[in-house]
C-alpha cells in the first residue's frame, strides 16, 4: 500500500517535473513545478517525515508564488497565447539529461543499498528538533545567518539604488583625480545597450 | 475515526451558511440594512439559475481549479482542528499543515484572478499576492508562539496546553495578528485586496453564475476553517466545562467567525502600496516582538 | 415553481446600472433599495438599468456592458420616475418564469482578425510581432516609480466603468498598478448639482474603501459607522495646495461642506499613482467639478 | 525495493532539471531546472533517510539545508535577474556576452 502511494507520487513528481520545460504558459510552468515539490513532500510524509514533507510544501508554494510573479513579469506572452519553445542547444541538453539520468540509474541499481527503515515508535519531528538546536546548532545558526545576508544582499541587487546612482544609467564610480575618468577599467562599446531585447522574441 | 472525519463537512455545511447569514446581518451594527437568516440561501439560488459565462481564451483549467482548490484547503485546514481529545488527521505537525494550506490559498486567489484573462481580475490577482506574502510572515510567528508553551506542532497539544489558561490570555497579540490574517485568507473587509471596489470586483469581476457561486462558497468555508483553527491556537478549541468538546468547539467557532465578519464590513481598506509598508514596518517587527515575548513566557 | 426558483425570485436583485446625463443622483439613491443590489461588474448583475438617455458617442459601449450580463438577463429603461425597485424585480421574477432573456447587441468577434502567420500561428514574426487573438503584444516601456521597465498596458476604461463618473473615458497605460498616462477620450456626462451633494460624493469615496454599509449610511444622509474611514486614506494624496488633500475633502464632505469647485485636469492628475490611488484621487472630486475640468481642457486644445 | 524505486525517481527528476537548466534561454526558467534538481536531492534525501538509514536526525538537518540552499538561490538569483534587467533590459542568457560595466 505504503509502496503504491509512493510510486504514484514520485510518477507525478516527474511528469509534473517535466510538464514545466513543455508547458507554453508561465503560470502552468512555475505551478507545475510546485506540484513535482508537493508530490516529493507527500512522499515525505508517507515515508514518515512529516515535518520536512509538509515544510516543503509551505516552502514552496511561496517560492512558486513569487516565481510565477517573475515569469509573467519578465516573459512576454506568459499567459502561453503563443505556443514558445525558447531553448538553446537543445540536442546537448537532452543528451546531457538523459546521461544523467541513465548514469544516475546505473549508480542506483548497481550499488548495494542500505536498508534500515524508521521504527513507527521513533518521535522523528522531536528528534529533528533536538538536533537542530542540539549537535548541529552551529549549522542551523549558520543557515539562518546566510539567509539574512541573502535577504540583505538580494535588496541592494535588486533596488534601483547604486553606489554611484541609478543602476539604469549605469552608475560609474568617481574619478580618482578631480573631473577625471571613472576609475576602474574602460567599458568596451556595445556591452548590452543596443539589444532592446526583451524576451527574444 | 469515521465520525471524526465526517464532522469535517458538516461543521463545513453549517459554518458556510452560518457565515453567509452573519455576513448578512453584520452590516446592522454598522449601521446599514440586514438580511436575515434565509437570505443567504437567496442568493445563491439566483447564482446558480444563471449562467456562467466563460471569458475569451481563459485559462480553462485553472478556472475550474482555483475554486476547488480553495475549498479543499479549507477542508484540510478545518480537518486538522481537534474536535474533541483528537483531529480527524491527527498528525504531530497539525499547525505546519495549517501554514502550508494558507500558503496554498495564495495560489487559489491568483489563480482565480489570473485564469478569466482579463485586466480587473488581474490586478486584483497580484494586489492579493503582493499583500498576502508579507502577510504569511506574522502567520508563521503567532503559530510558531503559539506552539511555544505546548511545546508541540500538534494542534492537539497546543489545545491541551491551555487546560489552565487560554492562549488569548497568554498572547493576546497573537489572536489579534491571526485576525489579521484570517481577513487575509478569507479575502475581507480591510485585507481583501483582490476584490476591490476600485477593479470592479476585482479576481470575481468576470465570475457569473454557479462558478461564482462556488468562489463564494469556498470563500466562506475558509473562514469557517480560519474561525475554527482560531478557536483551536487560542481559545482551547474543544475545552470547557458542562457541555461535549464538539459543541463548545463550534460556540468558540461562531464567536471568532462573528468577530471577523464584523471587523471586516467595518474597517476601511486602505491603498495596496500603503498596507503593503504596514504590514513590513510595523505588522513583521509586532510579530517578532510577540514571539520573543511570547517564547520568554513560556521558559518563564 | 420550483423551489430553486422560488427563492432566487425573493433575493435582491444585483443591477447594473449604465447613468445617463443628469442621472447619477437619482439612481444612487434608487440602488439603495433593499431589494436590488449594485453589480460590482456587469457579469454579476441580472439586470442592466439604462438610466437616462445615453449618449450617442456611448452606445456602443453600452452594447459592450450589455452583451457581458450573463443570461437570463433583461435590461430597463428608467427616465427617473418613479422607484425602480419594482419593475426590476418583476423583470427578474418573468426571466425565472421563463421570459425570454435579452440577446446580444453586438457580434461576438475579435476585435482583429485571427492570422494563421508567423513560426506559431500567432500571426506576426518570430515570437515577436502579430496579434494573438486581436491583441496586440504588450512592449516595454518607461516606468516613472523605479525605473524597471516591464511591459506596459494600455486600456481603455469608461464611459460605464463603475469606479469612473458615468460618460467618462479614459485611455490608461499601466505599468503594474501604476498610471504611467492618461487621457481623456471623452468627458464625464453633465450631472447636474445634486449628484454632486457632498453625502453622495462621501459615499461613493467610502465604497472605494470597501466600506459599503457606511457608504450607503451616508448616501442616505447619516453619519457614517466605520473604523479608520479617514485614515486608510493616505496622508497628502492628491494635494491639490496645503492640507488640501483627499482625507480633507472626504472629511469636509461629511461635514456636509459640498466642494471642492475647481478640479484639475485628469491628464495631470493621475499618472504616477497606483490605480487604487488614482481612482480615489478620481472621486475626491465632485462629478460636475470633473466635467467643468474636461470641458475646459478640450476647449484649450 | 522502495529505496530503488525513489532513488531512480530522484535521478529522473535531477536528469530532468539538468536538461532544463542547459536548455532553457530565459533566466527564469533556468532557476526551475535548478530547483528540479534540488527537488531531487531531496527525495533521494528522504528515500535514504527513511529506509536505509533508521532515521537518523541527521538525515532531516541536510533536508531543511537543501532548502534554504533552495531559498538562497531563488532570493539571489531573482535579484541578479533583476538587476540584469535594469542595466540592460535583458532576461536572457544570450543577452549577456559580456559581464563588463
Amino acid at each position: 500500500m505504503v509502496n503504491v502511494v509512493v510510486i504514484a507520487l514520485i510518477l507525478f513528481a516527474v511528469w509534473t517535473g517535466w510538464r514545466v520545460f513543455r508547458v507554453d504558459s508561465m503560470v502552468r510552468a512555475s505551478f507545475s513545478l510546485m506540484l513535482s515539490f508537493i508530490a516529493v513532500g507527500g512522499v515525505g510524509v508517507v515515508l514518515s517525515m512529516p515535518y520536512i514533507g509538509v515544510a516543503t510544501v509551505f516552502m514552496m508554494a511561496v517560492e512558486m508564488m513569487a516565481m510565477a510573479i517573475f515569469m509573467v513579469a519578465f516573459m512576454m506572452n506568459p499567459a502561453g497565447l503563443n505556443p514558445m519553445m525558447m531553448v538553446h542547444q537543445h540536442k546537448f541538453s537532452v543528451g546531457a539529461g538523459v546521461l544523467a539520468w541513465l548514469g544516475l540509474s546505473t549508480a542506483v541499481l548497481s550499488a548495494e543499498l542500505p536498508s534500515a527503515p524508521v521504527t513507527s515508535e521513533q518521535r522523528v519531528v522531536f528528534d529533528l528538533g533536538i538536533e537542530l538546536l542540539g549537535p548541529s546548532m552551529l549549522i542551523f545558526e549558520t543557515a539562518g545567518v546566510t539567509l539574512l545576508a541573502t535577504m540583505v544582499g538580494a535588496v541592494i541587487l535588486s533596488s534601483r539604488e547604486g553606489r554611484y546612482g541609478h543602476a539604469d544609467h549605469g552608475s560609474r564610480p568617481p574619478g580618482l583625480a578631480e573631473g577625471g575618468d571613472p576609475a576602474g577599467r574602460v567599458p568596451d562599446e556595445g556591452g548590452g545597450h543596443h539589444h532592446h531585447h526583451h524576451g527574444g522574441h | 475515526m469515521i465520525w471524526l472525519l465526517l464532522t469535517v463537512p458538516v461543521t463545513l455545511a453549517v459554518g458556510v451558511w452560518l457565515a453567509a447569514t452573519f455576513d448578512r446581518l453584520a452590516p446592522a451594527l454598522w449601521g446599514a440594512r440586514a438580511g436575515g437568516p434565509v437570505a443567504a440561501l437567496r442568493d445563491g439560488a439566483l447564482l446558480l439559475r444563471r449562467q456562467t459565462v466563460r471569458t475569451e481564451a481563459p485559462d480553462d483549467l485553472n478556472r475550474r481549479l482555483a475554486p476547488v482548490v480553495y475549498l479543499a484547503l479549507a477542508a484540510i485546514g478545518l480537518s486538522v482542528v481537534p474536535v474533541t481529545h483528537a483531529a480527524p488527521i491527527e498528525s504531530p505537525v497539525g499547525i505546519v499543515i495549517w501554514g502550508s494550506c494558507e500558503a496554498l490559498t495564495i495560489i487559489a486567489v491568483f489563480l482565480h484572478g489570473w485564469s478569466p484573462n482579463a485586466p480587473f481580475p488581474l490586478i486584483g490577482a497580484y494586489r492579493y499576492a503582493a499583500i498576502a506574502l508579507p502577510v504569511m510572515l506574522p502567520s508563521m510567528f503567532v503559530l510558531i508562539a503559539a506552539a511555544l508553551p505546548a511545546e508541540s506542532l500538534s494542534v492537539t497539544a497546543i489545545v491541551e496546553s491551555q487546560r489552565e489558561v487560554w492562549n488569548v490570555v497568554r498572547q493576546p497579540l497573537g489572536l489579534a495578528l491571526f485576525l489579521l490574517v484570517g481577513l487575509t485568507l478569507t479575502q475581507r473587509g480591510p485585507f481583501d485586496f483582490a476584490d476591490g471596489a476600485d477593479i470592479a470586483g476585482g479576481t470575481s469581476a468576470e465570475d457569473s453564475g454557479a462558478g461564482r457561486a462556488l468562489w463564494q462558497l469556498a470563500r466562506l468555508a475558509m473562514l469557517t476553517a480560519f474561525s475554527a483553527m482560531a478557536a483551536a491556537l487560542f481559545l482551547g478549541g474543544p475545552l470547557g466545562p458542562g457541555l461535549p468538546g464538539p459543541v463548545w468547539l463550534w460556540l468558540k467557532t461562531a464567536a471568532i467567525m462573528a468577530l471577523t465578519v464584523l471587523l471586516g464590513h467595518g474597517i476601511a481598506r486602505t491603498t495596496p502600496g500603503r498596507m503593503l509598508t504596514l504590514l513590513w514596518i510595523v505588522a513583521l517587527p509586532v510579530s517578532f516582538l510577540h514571539l520573543a515575548v511570547s517564547g520568554g513566557l513560556a521558559l518563564w | 415553481m420550483s423551489l430553486l426558483d422560488r427563492l432566487a425570485g425573493r433575493a435582491p436583485v444585483p443591477v447594473f446600472a449604465c447613468i445617463g446625463p443628469g442621472m447619477q443622483a437619482v439612481t444612487e439613491h434608487a440602488l439603495l433599495s433593499p431589494r436590488l443590489r449594485r453589480a460590482a461588474s456587469p457579469r454579476e448583475a441580472a439586470v442592466l438599468l439604462r438610466a437616462g438617455a445615453i449618449p450617442e458617442r456611448a452606445a456602443a459601449a453600452f452594447g459592450r456592458v450589455h452583451d457581458q450580463l450573463p443570461h437570463p438577463r433583461a435590461v430597463l429603461r428608467w427616465d427617473g420616475q418613479g422607484d425602480p425597485a419594482d419593475v426590476i424585480t418583476d423583470a427578474w421574477v418573468d426571466l425565472l418564469n421563463g421570459a425570454d432573456s435579452d440577446t446580444d447587441r453586438r457580434s461576438d468577434e475579435p476585435p482583429n482578425p485571427w492570422e494563421g502567420k508567423g513560426d506559431h500561428g500567432q500571426g506576426g514574426e518570430g515570437m515577436m510581432g502579430g496579434v494573438p487573438y486581436g491583441r496586440p503584444m504588450a512592449m516595454t516601456g518607461d516606468d516613472i516609480r523605479d525605473g524597471l521597465q516591464l511591459d506596459a498596458y494600455t486600456a481603455t476604461v469608461g464611459p460605464f466603468a463603475p469606479m469612473l463618473p458615468p460618460g467618462l473615458t479614459l485611455e490608461i497605460t499601466l505599468q503594474g498598478d501604476v498610471i504611467i498616462s492618461t487621457s481623456v477620450t471623452a468627458p464625464p456626462f453633465p450631472q447636474g448639482d445634486e449628484a454632486s451633494a457632498p453625502h453622495l460624493c462621501a459615499a461613493r469615496l467610502l465604497r472605494l474603501l470597501g466600506l459599503n454599509a457606511a457608504a450607503a449610511r451616508v448616501a442616505r444622509g447619516s453619519s457614517p459607522r466605520a473604523l479608520w474611514t479617514r485614515g486608510a486614506i493616505p496622508a497628502g494624496l492628491g494635494e491639490a495646495a496645503k492640507g488640501e488633500d483627499v482625507r480633507a475633502r472626504l472629511s469636509a464632505w461629511l461635514a456636509g461642506q459640498a466642494g471642492p469647485y475647481q478640479a484639475p485636469r485628469i491628464g495631470s492628475m493621475l499618472p504616477g499613482l497606483e490605480w487604487h490611488e488614482a481612482m480615489l484621487v478620481l472621486n475626491s472630486y465632485a462629478p460636475d467639478a470633473l466635467h467643468r475640468a474636461c470641458a475646459e481642457e478640450e476647449e484649450a486644445a | 525495493m522502495t529505496l530503488t524505486i525513489v532513488l531512480l525517481g530522484a535521478s529522473a527528476l535531477i536528469g530532468i532539471g539538468l536538461y532544463g537548466a542547459l536548455s532553457q534561454q530565459s533566466f527564469v526558467m533556468l532557476m526551475m531546472g535548478l530547483e528540479l534538481m534540488l527537488n531531487g536531492a531531496i527525495l533521494a534525501i528522504i528515500g535514504f533517510w527513511s529506509l536505509g538509514l533508521a532515521g537518523m536526525p541527521e538525515g532531516q538537518l541536510l533536508a531543511i539545508i537543501v532548502m534554504a540552499v533552495m531559498a538562497v538561490e531563488m532570493a539571489l538569483g531573482f535579484a541578479l535577474i533583476v538587476a540584469v534587467y535594469r542595466k540592460r533590459q535583458a532576461d536572457m542568457t544570450e543577452a549577456l556576452g559580456t559581464l563588463k560595466e
